[in-house]
């Protein structure tokens, strides 16, 4: 079984070095920005501080996704051809540093340094706005979810919108826009099909895309992201993506509620039982009606229309060369990055851990552990370490690089659509889909009390 | 106050789109001219000849024995078929007797190119429909191995100059024929696990079922051979219907669909081929008789009989024809190919009338053109 | 409807197989060959750089400029120089040039070689910075005593009857090599120091290939005369015959 | 061979000129072999005891084919060439209804076409036909012989074409036409297929001169 | 040399060091002055870093004809695996391509699409002559179509023989096109794209080269090899001896078709299509009377 062991252990060095250097990096600059300096000039300035200090709070979580989302791209670029080298058999990238783990520094060293081509005919303003606008929403729409994936941080708090989910939204939906400027600056025919491609199909998939999030949103109540979090927290039972809290029910009877928790939660009897596995099921169909979008939202295989290589060349981007294609391709992988990190805030519970507390608490040594990190040195006095926020990261991290692995999974796998076939399985299979699941989970809702 | 309804069309524009010579999913060099009304090809026009490097020019100024080494460049995925069409011609014309060994070891590595033609077929038209960074390289993994055993064999990877005029250059060492029964053994394997990924995955289920349906009567008007014909139910396999060599002598049945072929069909045609295959190099194996493998010592000054002849094996793509007048010279008067890409690439334009612009790699990927092969 | 559910989910299904098939190669050892760092085991019959051999035994330079090869080459890739020696009154080797830029490795020279000089070596690092640095000449072609034993042996070629009316051109290569060695250093200056370079990496990688070689090629030199080894029974020395027989006819 | 000799001397003007003309060409042609001693020699040498050697084996019946087409009134005349396919030459005129016929008919059915080739002999250019069948093992080889004399200065032979009614002649027909320089008449779409489009010259033909410019130098010794 | 001086006075605002002929793939603006400028203070800087990382990034294109292009896609595969060196990212867009490896025979109807494909490529730019069929034109160097040897037309950095090479040949070439480009100059990289002459033009329709060059061009080239000190100051000043040297090399730029042809481009040429249908036509009835 084990015949690739090396190959294995290699990737996996070289994922966990790079996460650690990437969550190292974020974290000294949120922490040197948003706790240590407001820190040190309150202890030497005292209350004249107060207004560097907010302005400090405010820029911190900005510039910690400026500082995050290069390095992250990077490796996410990495990982990817990595992950698909060894599912293909082959070693990957491993030459430039140890375990090739500066391969696409070099890469993005040598795009930069490239010449930077406006084509003949090109409208140069629009050409060189697009891969800035097609860029900037994944910026935007990163900061929301800040709050949401580090268990409400105090540090982001500024960033926690009631409306989070919206912005997010919101933002994803812009960079068409950017898409089909791109395609249609580029004075090229190519890049204009791919770029209308893009258009049509994000508009097509828009729909099951949101509707599936406000079937999650509706079984929430809210709107806001973290409070979606927080009401998933307590185990795998209580994620939205099994029943979006139907289930909480059971949990409560697990966690020592028994009967009693059971008939609180589902009071109508049998009927409560038929509709929490509706809701169950709709909630999955979601799910996968979520990542259905959103692959297409984001232009993954086996949604890649708008620059299907074998068709288009290189479809919008076929002009753009130097840094002007490093900017589409750095967005390309965060808007992956936002997407499962949107997926993991609404269906996997965020930063929960998926083993329920009563299970976890009981094993030995975990209970004692966290507390050591809080009672810690780093924890308590230089707020390094916040414990809440630091377990609830390390499962976001390791849900949101799965969910990225899956994606490269099945960039791996399938073959593409053909661009009527998109929107036929779009307006035809989806939208049906994701307004029939919208339904159920309107009627059956009212049949559980969830999250309670 | 019933008004006439207009049936105002929205006014569109046809917009001519150029692809190629170089495109990713012209395999290639070939150009086609489509005419596009919106995403939808009304017209094609293939301009050929990026690649024409005057093969049958060169025939008629190479002496037999140099021009032996270079036809292995008139289709390079199928190398071993041309050197045997271009060696069967002569052999007709001069009247070799080949022996049976070296007729058993044609056979087989023919039958081995076979596996590694369709095998890049398999993975370039996977990428062709987009599923570019994962199974693409299954195939070609299996494909180096077939090549270590044609280095082995023929000394070269592609380009093999074995099959030679008389017979074939050189004798494989027991220890090849157990590598190859090794890879044969493991090869239906692997050809289980494309199927597990490709064969029934409904997006390939999508995108090649009902698509580029090649009708018999068009079929048979342009001439198509190979496993496009085969997959349109006709059953046209020159190893069977013609056969050649020892044919006769071995097994297996020719591949038709009932049906007029779809994309698909032709798919699984090739698939069903690469599986006939192995069977036919296992009889070879078995088979394979003791003796010379040599008809008439090959010379750098040999001269065939004047005479012309025409002779065709049922290559990867189709029937691959020589037509060689010899002039009973060093040189030949006139060499001429008839290649299966050549006459299958001309049922493109009448394929793509109508299809979407992405069904257009999906088609021609599947008619399995190469362009050498197509230009000369 | 049912249909249609059931459509689905046999769909989903088959992408969970296919996605299962492929997550299934991470267990799978990669069949990368290390090509840097170590050099692939090629097959003795590949067709590499051409190279011309000097008797194991002697060291004599087996090519008698008979221009077999320069006439069959359908490239016209090759071009012997050789002159009347007027002692001997025989045909001697003044140079030898070979551009692997033109040549097209059908190995059709190999075959026709009476004195099997001409051979295809396994060396394939032949990647060049200029163009002009592609053409080999006779001191670049002729392979040392070591390389020519290991060759004649992998290739199972008889080795030569040691002739002692060889005109021995060994000595003769050597000072005709100077001029034509000096003709692509003056035409290109410029280039002078990646071609420099690149003989230094052919130079470094030919030890390789000798040291797993070496203790055959003493055991097979041992009993070079006894050709028909065990391992030859299959393969009637067709190729060496070959040659031989069109040997006259020139 | 023989084409480059002199080829090397011309300049690519004059050559454009001559290549246009092979009739023209043709006496400059003849008399190089002379002077370009050694490897010109064979191979100018070769074409001619190819065209006279007499065939030893003629059959004494008609073929098969050669028959059938007599039955529909269409002459044909069996050629002594190849001793394993049927070969029979007819006119240009009634190739279109033969070739209709063949392939048409329930007797025979010749509607596999596998090539059209030109080809060109020492005083004809021939457009060969080779004839297959999906159904049957027949085989059939038709030549349309064109005299070389019969070819008005300057022109082009012709051939009619059948592309119009078999689909698999088009493009064979403008390989022959790109490559050998036989005009089919009537074709659909009588342009070169394989060369540039303003190509000069028909480069199977055995007057052909080749280019001599920047992208290639016509010394075969050349190492350059 | 008249002719450039009359261009760049005509149009003072237009760069007089890009040479016309690639001036529709190429913009430069003020600020690239400036970083030339600074390019040539930083180059022992920036030099390692960005020879460094560009010969650890080479991309390739895909661009192949023939049999090599096979062998070109098996060293992408899991045998060989060319992603090792960080060059597995194939891209079809010569715009984002680094290399082009000239898998396959170049004939002279495809010879104005490599050069297109070249000139789009943005700089830095390499090109790996693979095969017998593209250093010389291999087995078919005598052959009435074919380009003898790619760098007839495009200036080639790494030579591949073999036909076609084994797929580890092209790793060896890889490696040594890095090895060249780790010995790199960043300015004088830079400045090269200005002195980039040697691209010779060929005419789609008639398959021959629009000029023979091969005077000038040799000379253009010993030129571009002498005068490279005398040649920063001049792009300094804005003027550029070889710049004018190339004007009169250089010649009008047709279009020839490839797949990332602009739109206005595109139609024109179909016009051309039309056109030299006609004329072909005209030509067969002319020869017919």
């Amino acid at each position: 079984m084990f015949s690739n062991g090396d190959e294995i252990f290699k990737i996996s060095r070289l994922t966990i070095v790079w996460l650690a250097g990437i969550f190292t990096i974020v974290w000294m600059v949120c922490w040197g920005l948003g706790i240590a300096l407001p820190m040190l000039l309150t202890s030497q300035l005292g209350d004249k501080a107060a207004l560097t200090n907010e302005i400090l709070r405010a820029a911190t979580p900005v510039i910690a996704i400026l500082v995050f989302i290069p390095i992250n791209a990077m490796f996410m670029v990495l990982i990817e051809r990595r992950a698909l080298a060894l599912w293909t058999v082959r070693k990957g990238p491993n030459r430039v540093g140890p375990d090739g783990n500066f391969q696409t520094a070099a890469d993005a060293v040598k795009l930069l340094l490239k010449e930077d081509i406006t084509p003949t005919g090109a409208d140069a303003v629009m050409h060189t706005f697009a891969p800035i606008l097609f860029f900037a929403p994944s910026v935007f729409g990163a900061v929301p979810l800040l709050a949401a994936v580090t268990n409400n941080h105090p540090l982001f708090h500024v960033l926690n919108l009631p409306t989070g989910i919206f912005f997010v939204l919101a933002a994803g939906a812009l960079p068409v826009v950017a898409l089909v400027m791109a395609g249609w600056a580029s004075n090229n025919k190519y890049s204009l099909v791919g770029g209308l491609r893009s258009a049509a199909q994000a508009i097509s998939y828009e729909i099951p895309l949101v509707l599936s999030l406000i079937t999650v949103c509706l079984m929430a109540g809210t709107l806001d992201l973290v409070k979606i979090t927080e009401q998933q927290a307590g185990g795998i039972l209580n994620w939205n993506l099994l029943g979006g809290g139907a289930l909480t029910g059971l949990n409560n009877a697990l966690a020592g509620g028994g009967a009693k928790a059971l008939a609180t939660s589902y009071f109508m009897g049998p009927i409560s039982y038929v509709c929490a596995g509706l809701l169950v099921i709709s909630l999955i169909i979601s799910f996968w009606l979520y990542l259905t979008g959103a692959c297409a939202e984001i232009n993954r295989i086996p949604f890649d229309l708008p620059e299907a290589e074998s068709e288009l060349v290189s479809g919008y981007n076929t002009e753009y060369s130097g840094m002007k294609f490093a900017i589409f391709f750095l967005a390309e992988f965060t808007n992956l990055f936002v997407v499962s990190s949107i997926t993991t805030v609404m269906f996997l519970g965020g930063g929960d851990n998926p083993i329920p507390p009563y299970i976890l608490n009981n094993i030995p040594g975990i209970p004692q552990m966290v507390a050591a990190i809080r009672d810690s040195y780093f924890c308590s006095t230089l707020h390094i370490i916040n414990p809440e926020t630091f377990f609830a990261t390390l499962w976001v991290i390791a849900k949101v690089y799965g969910l990225v692995i899956f994606a490269v999974l099945i960039r791996g796998t399938l073959p593409r659509f053909r661009i009527d076939q998109l929107m036929a399985f779009g307006w035809k299979r989806l939208i049906p889909l994701s307004l029939i699941v919208f339904i159920i989970v309107v009627f059956a809702r009212e049949f559980v009390i969830c999250h309670g | 106050m019933a008004t006439e309804i207009q049936e105002i069309d929205l006014k569109t524009d046809e917009m001519i789109i150029n692809m190629g010579p170089q495109h990713p999913a012209t395999h290639g060099v070939l150009r086609l001219l489509l005419t596009l009304d919106g995403e939808t090809v009304k017209h094609t026009e293939p301009v050929l000849g990026h690649l024409h490097r005057g093969q049958e020019w060169q025939g008629q100024n190479r002496t037999w024995f140099q021009y032996q080494a270079l036809i292995d460049r008139v289709d390079y995925l199928s190398g071993m078929f041309t050197s045997w069409a271009m060696a069967r011609a002569c052999e007709e014309i001069d009247g070799t007797v080949v022996p049976p060994r070296a007729e058993y070891l044609r056979v087989m590595v023919s039958e081995m190119n076979r596996i590694t033609s369709h095998l890049l077929w398999l993975g370039t038209y996977l990428i062709d429909l987009g599923a570019m960074f994962g199974f693409p390289f299954y195939p070609f993994r299996e494909r180096e191995k077939l090549f270590d055993l044609f280095e082995e064999i023929a000394g070269q990877r592609m380009m093999f100059n074995y099959i030679r005029i008389g017979g074939v250059v050189r004798d494989p060492k027991p220890e090849w024929l157990d590598k190859l029964k090794r890879f044969l053994d493991e090869f239906p394997d692997r050809i289980d696990e494309y199927e597990t990924i490709v064969t029934q995955n409904p997006i390939f289920l999508k995108r090649t079922k009902d698509v580029g349906i090649l009708t018999q009567a068009v079929a048979k008007d342009y001439g198509v051979t190979g496993p496009c014909i085969r997959s349109s139910g006709i059953p046209l396999d020159l190893r069977r219907t013609k056969p050649y060599s020892v044919y006769p002598e071995l097994k297996f049945d020719v591949i038709t669909f009932d049906k007029e072929g779809d994309t698909w069909d032709r798919y699984m045609a090739r698939i069903l081929e690469m599986r006939q295959s192995i069977e036919i190099i296992r009889q070879c194996i078995d088979k394979l008789p003791s003796g010379d493998i040599m008809g008439k010592k090959q010379m750098a000054g040999m001269r065939i009989k004047a005479g012309e002849g025409f002779s065709a094996v049922e290559s990867p793509r189709g029937i691959l024809g020589c037509y060689v007048i010899s002039g009973g010279g060093e040189k030949a008067l006139r060499f001429r190919w008839r290649n299966p890409s050549f006459c299958n690439l001309a049922i493109l334009p009448e394929l793509l009338k109508g299809c979407p612009l992405s069904d257009i790699m999906a088609i021609f990927g599947s008619i399995d053109v190469i362009l050498p092969d197509v230009d000369r | 409807m049912a249909n249609l559910i059931s459509r689905a989910f046999g769909g989903l299904n088959e992408v969970r197989r296919g996605l299962a098939t492929v997550f299934k190669h991470t267990f799978r050892e990669p069949i990368t060959k290390n090509y840097p760092d170590e050099m692939p085991d090629l097959a003795p019959h590949f067709r590499g750089r051409l190279a011309l051999t000097v008797n194991p035994e002697t060291g004599d330079h087996l090519c008698i400029s008979c221009k077999q090869c320069e006439r069959v080459c359908p490239d016209k890739c090759i071009e012997i120089t050789s002159h009347k020696s007027p002692e001997t009154n025989k045909l001697e080797l003044i140079d030898f040039k070979i551009d692997h830029g033109l040549c097209m490795f059908c190995g059709l020279c190999t075959e026709v070689c009476p004195t099997l000089c001409i051979i295809n070596t396994n060396d394939f690092e032949m990647a060049d910075y200029s163009r002009e640095s592609l053409i080999y000449d006779l001191k670049k072609l002729t392979l040392s005593q070591d390389e020519s034993a290991f060759y004649f042996d992998r290739k199972e070629m008889p080795l030569p009857k040691p002739k002692p009316a060889k005109p021995a051109p060994a000595a003769a290569a050597g000072a005709a090599a100077k001029p034509a060695d000096a003709k692509p250093a003056d035409a290109k200056p410029a280039d002078a120091k990646p071609a420099d370079a690149d003989a230094k990496t052919v130079e470094v990688k030919k030890p390789e290939i000798k040291d797993d070689a070496k203790p055959e090629v003493k055991t097979e030199e041992a009993k070079a005369d006894a050709k028909p080894e065990p391992k030859a029974e299959t393969k009637p020395e067709a190729k060496t015959d070959e040659p031989k027989a069109d040997e006259p006819k020139a | 061979m023989t084409d480059e000799k002199p080829s090397e001397a011309e300049k690519p003007e004059e050559k454009k000129a001559e290549a246009a003309k092979p009739e023209a060409a043709k006496p400059a042609d003849a008399a190089k072999p002379a002077d370009a001693a050694k490897p010109a020699a064979p191979a100018a040498a070769a074409p001619k005891p190819a065209a006279k050697a007499p065939e030893p084996v003629i059959p004494a019946t008609a073929g098969k084919f050669e028959q059938f087409l007599k039955e529909h009134g269409i002459p044909s005349e069996r050629l002594p060439l190849s001793l394993t396919i049927e070969t029979i030459a007819v006119s240009g005129d009634v190739l279109q209804s033969a070739l209709r016929l063949l392939r048409n008919s329930s007797e025979v059915q010749l509607d596999l076409l596998l090539t059209v080739s030109g080809v060109e002999s020492n005083d004809t250019f021939d457009s060969v036909y080779h004839l297959w069948s999906y159904s049957n093992l027949d085989e059939l080889v038709i030549k349309v012989l064109v005299k070389k004399s019969d070819v008005p200065e300057g022109d082009l032979p012709a051939v009619p074409s059948i592309a119009n009614f078999w689909s698999a002649a088009n493009w064979h027909e403008r390989e022959t036409y790109d490559l050998m320089g036989i005009r089919y008449a009537n074709h659909p779409y009588m342009r070169r297929i394989l060369n540039p489009w303003d190509w000069e010259g028909y480069p199977l033909r055995r007057d052909y001169k080749q280019l001599v410019d920047s992208l290639n130098d016509k010394n075969p010794h050349s190492m350059r | 040399m008249s002719q450039g001086n009359m261009s760049t006075s005509a149009k003072p605002n237009t760069n007089p060091v890009v040479p016309e002929e690639i001036r529709d793939s190429v913009s430069i603006s003020s600020i690239d002055f400036m970083i030339d400028a600074l390019g040539q203070m930083l180059s022992p800087v920036l030099s390692p870093v960005a020879n460094l990382a560009r010969s650890n990034s080479v991309w390739p294109m895909t661009f192949g004809t023939s049999c090599c292009a096979i062998e070109m896609i098996s060293v992408g595969m899991s045998a060989f695996d060319i992603s090792r060196f960080g060059s597995e990212v194939f891209r079809a867009t010569p715009r984002q391509a680094d290399m082009i490896i000239t898998a396959g025979t170049i004939t002279r109807k495809m010879a104005p699409a490599l050069i297109t494909l070249y000139e789009q490529m943005p700089e830095p730019k390499y090109v790996i002559a693979m095969g017998a069929c593209t250093i010389t034109g291999g087995m078919f160097n005598d052959s009435y179509s074919v380009v003898q040897g790619v760098d007839r037309i495009i200036p080639v950095d790494v030579f591949l023989p073999g036909c076609p090479p084994r797929p580890e040949g092209i790793l060896d070439a890889l490696l040594k096109l890095q090895q060249k480009i780790r010995t790199e100059n960043y300015a004088d990289r830079r400045k090269k794209l200005y002195a980039q002459t040697s691209v010779r033009k060929v005419d789609y329709d008639t398959g021959r080269p629009l000029e023979d060059l091969i005077g000038v061009v040799q000379e253009d080239t010993n030129a571009a090899l002498s005068s490279g000190q005398e040649a920063i100051g001049d792009v300094a000043k804005g003027i550029s001896p070889k710049a004018e040297e190339a004007k009169t090399v250089a010649t009008k730029p047709v279009a020839p078709k490839v797949e990332v042809a602009k739109p206005e481009v595109t139609s024109p040429e179909a016009k051309k299509v039309e056109n030299t249908k006609d004329e072909a036509a005209e030509k067969a009835d002319d020869k017919s009377v």
